[in-house]
């Protein structure tokens, strides 16, 4: 390891600060924190929309909000977790940690990563601003069509809608290209791609789900913009559209999206896991391969989220085969994961809690998801709350258990700081029991009756106890979510001596250099000779590692700050903003010339170009 | 190894000895096969279902009286024909760029501008000699899908010309030395998916009744 | 400090406890009366029985599994003064060996899953009793071509005889659900989507769209009333009568007189047929007295809240489309005493 | 320090077709072009009489036969695919199946919901 390579460097440089340095920044590690930040303030406020959901559920006829306010809701709810929160939360530590992990400088496109980050937030910004007009999203997070045409939703909502992912698509697919060219070309040198942390590896495959699925939705998304925009028939059936496709372009993508929202997630928890358990992931190779063939067969299994529209038995019957063999590779994963904790040294640091809790929850919504995946059962299932209950198991109880998970674990690395392990196993327990009593009783409601999306529900129904306790468990969510917070501004405030550079004694890269770490990450490239290269390099040197010590700021160079990446993402946002609410040519039009401006900027701009000082 | 060569490894350094941007534009041109695999799967899906017509092949009634197909083969014939002379003209120009000859390198990179130019030109007078025979955006859905994909693929071939263009200003200013040949190279690439897909949609769109 | 987790585990337990106490108590499927636990017909008792298999095979791979983790956590946790442990990387038998087992249980879920789709996709052969379910933004109508009537927000079915739904929608997108008797079709504009059920009980069920279709899907719910094959002839016989006419009987109560001019008058009729069979774009009303429920299944029929109802239809179902036509409270009444007199 | 300093030409280092192999694919391409409007013309305007009934029944096959040949073509030389190396070809051809696989299932899918859920047209 050549960190220490450079101890007679020049005097130390501090890294510039301050507001501007933020929004031109192209370092992926200020990206990736820019990336968590907004991400989990979206978190919150898609908990919140939940939390009064749930507050209306609280007993029959509730009149807590409007029917009208209800559908914003959940449509919101459903969309912000999504995109706004699981998405880029992902998108944090895929900035973070794949270069770190890989022993790279950066990313591939530093300045591309910026421009993703920006149009990220000006969508979520976008479909937010909805919010103002009195006009949020209200046909549901997959927007069947031919609610949502012109026709039946006459009002900005839906235009909304269609505008604002189509933003978050673009960023989604600049940033797939990005790590996807990331991972194959800037794994240090030895570091083969069976040697790349699991990680790296859920997270590449996760860049590929993204690439080929997104398009998909963009596609339905501009055919249904234009249905509003210019009375086309695409999804209108009186022209001769039919809203079956809008169903079958929208689960072609939506189908890869959930694997895309839970791969990463299969990655973090195959990194705490052996590192708090002593002992190297279990099946290396089998993980890989499930992981790769869970994507695979993910492109093949959307319909079953349309079984109640009748396609016919054949289809039903493909498409619920399709379905079941997916639970084997999942099921490959949990095994491989018992049998990584199997036989080691278990020491139930917080994020070795979520990772195991993760394991706990994600069985029991892959069960339930097993369950709807029988057709005939699933008629009775579909768009009830047994439903809800699957996907929540899968996304709270697995992607966030697992993304909760990585932040103690790395919180270290990003922040320098170690987080309060009394807070946060108070943190696990508060939320495990939260989330099982939010969300267990909702597979009985739902079996027992209960439909989806109904802002209400008949005294006579009898779902009210039920439904009371779900209320109860989410508060008790959002406050485990407090002393999340809690923990973490307790802990900066404080005056804790600085996070060691391997505070976990940790088996990859990003512990190699010190927390946080500096502009360019690694003084010289690491070599790597096989997996868990950093075990493998205190094995050689047998034992631990001295502390790395930081070098001069500008011993290495690194491409310069950047204000283009934020004028083509503007651009973008306004030649698509102009869509809302018809179709205005100046707004394109501006948009444009924004957009052409930036990306020649951008374009002719040398990024390693000597500054001022 | 030693402070001066500490950045030697890096910006050029890559795994597969595959530079950065040329991976980045193939992954593009992946992700832009399922853009356009779901609108011509949409064209495909929609064919034949219109409520009225026009027809893309075959007669259709306009007020009452009897019209002739739409589609024009002729014209299109011609339009592929400029869009596989400008493929293989870009991949001179670029084959000029490499070698440092800057004749080839320009006249090659014109002559394919020209040619796309005259295939939107040709896109631009058909949808214009459409509208006039009665068959607009929102005719039917036919019309819908046709424009749709059509247009989707028109307005690829204009940013491939946009790029073409910069690239040449660039050329002629004598910034195009063959060690950034790669600059051409990732447009033409991007050229050649463009027209890969007109190979694909002319067939499925314009032959196949 | 490894212990922490133990001990939280034992303070969590009774908590666990109290909650699956909880859980057990609101468990009981009969109190739910939209309860798909109960199959009360043979299409449902067919999606019961293959959900009853799978939930079987969850559960018994969710003991197994959650066990091993439970057991690996509490075996290999961190005690004082534990070896460092052995760094296996993996172990191809087990791979294939639990490849394997999996493929196995899916395959016992697939086969009757599979047979389960053939038999329950195959249309109902004559002699079934034909409904024409429609969908409108937010109510049901049912039409019985063959006896010529047209009915809303109560499909009534006699018990033993398939019926044969073929479901369609005048609007956007909605969902035909039979919790007790079915699973759900969705229903789309200009297509026809078929489902059956044979009624094994009589009763009064009920039920509610389960596709989002705008602001009010959270109030579109219908009855399910199934009865005897003779009560069921009765009902359709008399619903074939033709409408009173009140106006021209001296005899009756002049409220309901009064009740029958101010329908036609404050332009109810607009919207609402009073005759067997004639739809309009609001609900068909002959023999509205005798349902259970009105608005969409979602309000009892009693005089009060049918008052509530058309006194101003947007206090009970904002953004429902039926306008509220500022009546008094004695065209009210007079109506109210109209729509009851219609049994 | 700039990008340019040390910018290698062809990391790849592959031999790319030369102008002899350029003109010859552009003289195929345009042949096969060709071919594929004149089988159009036979099945549709019937001119050459006898072989419209031959090449009736087995058209579209032709076409996207020919098409098919097109776009390789183009892909393996035009675009390099031939020389520059497997990882390309893999991302390139693994996105176009699952392209093709869809679009072929979208057109399998609607073909049986047409039959097994008529719209109202179709009833008519
Ligand atoms: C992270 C997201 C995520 C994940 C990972 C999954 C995973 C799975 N999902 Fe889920 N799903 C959603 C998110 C997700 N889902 C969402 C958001 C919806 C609703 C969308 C909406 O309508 O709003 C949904 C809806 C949904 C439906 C449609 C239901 C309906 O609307 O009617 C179906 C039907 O088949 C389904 C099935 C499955 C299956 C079989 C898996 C499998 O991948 C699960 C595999 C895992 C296991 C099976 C457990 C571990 C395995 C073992 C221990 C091995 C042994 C097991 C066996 C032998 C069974 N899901
Ligand atoms: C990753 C995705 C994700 C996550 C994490 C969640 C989290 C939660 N969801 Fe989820 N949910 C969806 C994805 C998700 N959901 C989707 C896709 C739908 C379908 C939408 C549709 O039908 O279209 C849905 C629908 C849905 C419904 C059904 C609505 C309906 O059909 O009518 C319900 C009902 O209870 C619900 C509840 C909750 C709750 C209580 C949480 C809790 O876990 C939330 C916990 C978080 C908090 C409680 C936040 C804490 C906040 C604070 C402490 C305040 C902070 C203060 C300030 C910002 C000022 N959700
Ligand atoms: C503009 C059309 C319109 C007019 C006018 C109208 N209604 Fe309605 N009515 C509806 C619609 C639509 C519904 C279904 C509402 C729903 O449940 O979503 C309805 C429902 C009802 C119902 C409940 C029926 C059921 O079984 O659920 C009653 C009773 C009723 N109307 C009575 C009246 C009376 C009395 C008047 C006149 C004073 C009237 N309506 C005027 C459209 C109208
Ligand atoms: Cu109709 Cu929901
Ligand atoms: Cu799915």
């Amino acid at each position: 390891m050549a960190t220490t390579a450079l101890e007679h460097a020049p005097a130390h440089h501090e890294e510039a600060t301050g507001i501007w340095s933020w929004i031109t920044t192209v370092d992926h590690k200020r990206i990736g924190i820019m990336y968590g930040v907004t991400a989990f303030l979206f978190f919150l406020l898609g908990g919140l929309e939940a939390l009064v959901i749930r507050m209306q559920l609280w007993g029959p006829d509730g009149r807590l909000v409007s029917a009208e306010v209800y559908n914003q809701l959940f449509t919101m709810h459903g969309t912000t977790m999504i995109f706004l929160g699981v998405m880029p939360l992902s998108a944090m530590y895929f900035n973070y940690m794949i270069p770190l992990q890989l022993g790279a400088r950066d990313v591939a496109f530093p300045r591309l990563n910026a421009f993703s980050y920006w149009v990220f937030l000006l969508g979520g910004l976008i479909i937010n601003a909805s919010w103002f007009f009195g006009a949020a999203p209200n046909g549901g997070w997959f927007g069947y069509a031919n609610l949502t045409s012109a026709q039946y939703s006459p009002g900005l909502n839906i235009d909304f809608w269609t505008v604002g992912l189509q933003i978050l698509g673009v960023a989604s697919l600049a940033a797939a290209v990005n790590f996807f060219v990331t991972v194959i070309n800037l794994r240090a040198p030895g570091m083969g791609m069976m040697h790349m942390p699991m990680f790296v590896w859920m997270s590449f495959i996760t860049q590929i789900l993204l690439l080929l699925s997104f398009p998909i939705i963009t596609v339905a998304l501009v055919l249904l913009m234009i249905d509003r925009s210019f009375g086309t028939h695409f999804f209108v059936p009186a022209g001769g559209g039919d809203p079956i496709l809008w169903q079958h372009l929208f689960w072609l993508f939506g189908h890869p999206e959930v694997y895309i929202l839970i791969l990463p997630s299969f990655g973090i928890v195959s990194e705490i896991l052996p590192v708090f358990s002593r002992k190297p992931l279990f099946g290396y190779a089998a993980m890989v391969f499930s992981g790769a063939f869970i994507a695979f067969v993910g492109f093949g299994v959307w319909a079953h989220h349309m079984f109640s529209t009748g396609m016919g038995p054949f289809a039903d019957a493909f498409f619920a085969l399709a379905t079941m063999i997916i639970a084997i590779p999942t099921g490959v994963k949990i095994f491989n994961w018992i049998g990584t904790v199997w036989g080691g040294k278990l020491e139930f640091k917080t994020p070795m809690l979520f990772a195991l809790g993760f394991i706990a929850m994600f069985i029991m919504g892959g069960l339930s998801g097993v369950m709807h995946a029988s057709p005939p059962a699933d008629l009775q299932q579909t768009d009830t709350y047994f439903i809800v209950a699957h996907f929540h198991y899968v996304l709270f109880g697995g992607a966030i258990f697992a993304l909760t998970g990585g932040a103690y674990y790395w919180w270290p690395k990003m922040s320098g700081k170690m987080l309060d392990e009394g807070l946060g196993t108070l943190h696990f327990w508060l939320m495990m029991i939260g989330f099982n009593l939010t969300f267990f009783p909702m597979h009985i409601v739902g079996l027992n009756g209960m439909p989806r999306r109904v802002y209400t529900y008949s005294a006579e129904s009898n779902f009210e106890l039920l439904n009371k306790m779900e209320t109860v468990g989410a508060f008790l969510l959002g406050l485990a979510m407090l002393v999340f917070m809690w923990n973490i501004l307790k802990t900066w405030r404080s005056h804790q001596p600085p996070a060691p550079a391997d505070p976990w004694n940790g088996a990859t890269l990003e512990w190699a250099i010190p927390s946080p770490p500096q502009h360019f990450n690694f003084p010289a490239l690491p070599r790597v000779h096989g997996r868990d290269a950093l075990w493998e390099m205190k094995r050689v040197a047998g034992g631990t590692l001295p502390e790395p010590t930081p070098v001069a700021h500008d011993a290495v160079p690194m491409p310069n700050p950047s204000w283009k990446p934020l004028v083509a993402a503007l651009g973008v946002a306004i030649t698509l903003g102009g869509f809302i609410g018809g179709s205005h040519l100046w707004v394109h039009a501006v948009g444009l010339v924004v957009l052409f401006y930036g990306v020649y900027a951008w374009a002719f701009e040398d990024p390693f170009a000597a500054t001022g000082h | 190894m030693a402070t001066a060569h500490a950045h030697a490894d890096d910006h050029h350094y890559t795994a597969t000895g595959i530079d950065n941007r040329k991976l980045a534009i193939w992954t593009f041109i992946g992700s832009e096969c399922m853009f356009f695999a779901s609108l011509i799967g949409t064209y495909l899906v929609y064919k034949g279902r219109d409520v009225v017509g026009p027809k893309p092949h075959g007669e259709w009634l306009l007020n009452g009286v009897a019209q002739e197909q739409m589609l024009e083969i002729p014209l299109v014939t011609f339009g592929t024909a400029l869009l596989l002379f400008s493929s293989f003209f870009v991949v001179l120009a670029l084959n000029g760029a490499q070698k440092g000859n800057r004749k080839q390198l320009i006249g090659w990179l014109l002559a394919t501008i020209v040619c796309g130019v005259f295939f939107v030109g040709m896109q631009v007078y058909e949808f214009n000699h459409f509208a006039h025979r009665g068959m607009g955006y929102t005719t039917n859905l036919f019309s819908s899908t046709f424009y749709t994909l059509t247009g989707f693929h028109g307005t690829h071939v204009t940013l491939g010309l946009v790029w073409l263009v910069s690239v040449l200003v660039v050329a002629l200013r004598g910034k195009l030395p063959p060690e950034k040949a790669l600059n051409l190279e990732m447009a033409a690439l991007y050229w050649h998916f463009v027209d890969v897909v007109w190979i694909v949609i002319f067939p499925v769109v314009y032959l196949i009744r | 400090m490894s212990q922490t987790p133990v001990r939280r585990l034992r303070l969590g337990a009774p908590v666990l406890l109290l909650a699956a106490a909880m859980l057990a108590a609101g468990c009981a499927p009969d109190q739910y009366p939209q309860t798909t636990l109960i199959p009360r017909a043979d299409f449902a008792r067919e999606a019961d029985t293959l959900m009853r298999q799978t939930l079987l095979w969850a559960t018994i791979v969710f003991v197994l599994v959650e066990g091993a983790l439970l057991f690996a956590i509490w075996k290999f946790r961190n005690r004082p003064g534990a070896a460092e442990p052995v760094q296996t990387h993996g172990n191809t038998t087990l791979e294939i060996v639990w490849t394997i087992i999996p493929a196995f249980i899916l395959a016992m879920i697939a086969v009757p899953t599979v047979r389960t789709i053939f038999k329950t996709s195959q249309r109902p052969g004559p002699g079934a009793l034909q409904v024409e379910v429609i969908g409108h933004q937010w109510w049901w109508e049912f039409r019985y071509p063959e006896l010529g009537i047209t009915t809303a927000g109560e499909l009534v079915v006699p018990s033993g005889r398939t019926v044969s739904l073929e479901m369609t929608t005048a609007d956007v997108l909605h969902s035909f659900w039979l919790p007790q008797f079915a699973g759900k079709r969705d229903v789309f504009p200009g297509r026809y989507n078929n489902l059956w059920f044979k009624a094994e009980v009589e009763g009064n069920f009920p039920a509610q769209c389960v596709e989002f279709c705008g602001v009010q899907h959270g109030r579109m719910a219908y009855r399910i009333v199934s009865v005897t094959p003779e009560a069921f002839d009765a009902w359709a016989a008399n619903f074939n009568a033709p409408p009173k006419d009140f106006t021209a009987d001296s005899t009756a109560n002049p409220l309901v007189r009064e009740g029958q001019r101010l329908f036609t008058a404050k332009g109810c009729g607009g919207c609402h047929a009073m005759y067997p069979a004639l739809p309009l774009i609001g609900p068909n009303l002959h023999h509205v007295g005798s349902r259970s429920h009105i608005a969409a299944g979602t309000l009892e029929n009693t005089d009060e809240n049918l008052a509530r109802w058309i006194k101003n239809p947007q206090e009970w179902k904002t953004g429902v489309l039926m306008p509220n036509l500022g009546l008094t409270d004695q065209e009210t009444a007079a109506i109210v005493a109209y729509l009851r007199a219609n049994q | 320090m700039t990008a340019t300093a040390h910018a290698p030409a062809h990391a790849e280092g592959h031999a790319h077709p030369t102008w002899q192999t350029y003109t010859k694919v552009a003289l195929i391409l345009f042949a096969l072009t060709a071919l594929e409007v004149g089988a159009y013309e036979v099945v549709h305007r019937h001119s050459p009489a006898g072989f419209a009934a031959v090449l009736e029944p087995i058209v579209v096959e032709v076409l996207l036969f020919l098409s098919a040949i097109k776009f390789a073509l183009v892909a393996m030389f035009y675009m390099h695919l031939k020389s520059d190396g497997k990882l390309l070809t893999t991302i390139f051809s693994f996105s176009l199946l699952l392209a093709a696989v869809i679009i072929g299932a979208l057109m399998i899918i609607f073909y049986y919901l047409y039959q097994h859920a008529p719209t109202v047209n179709q009833l008519k």
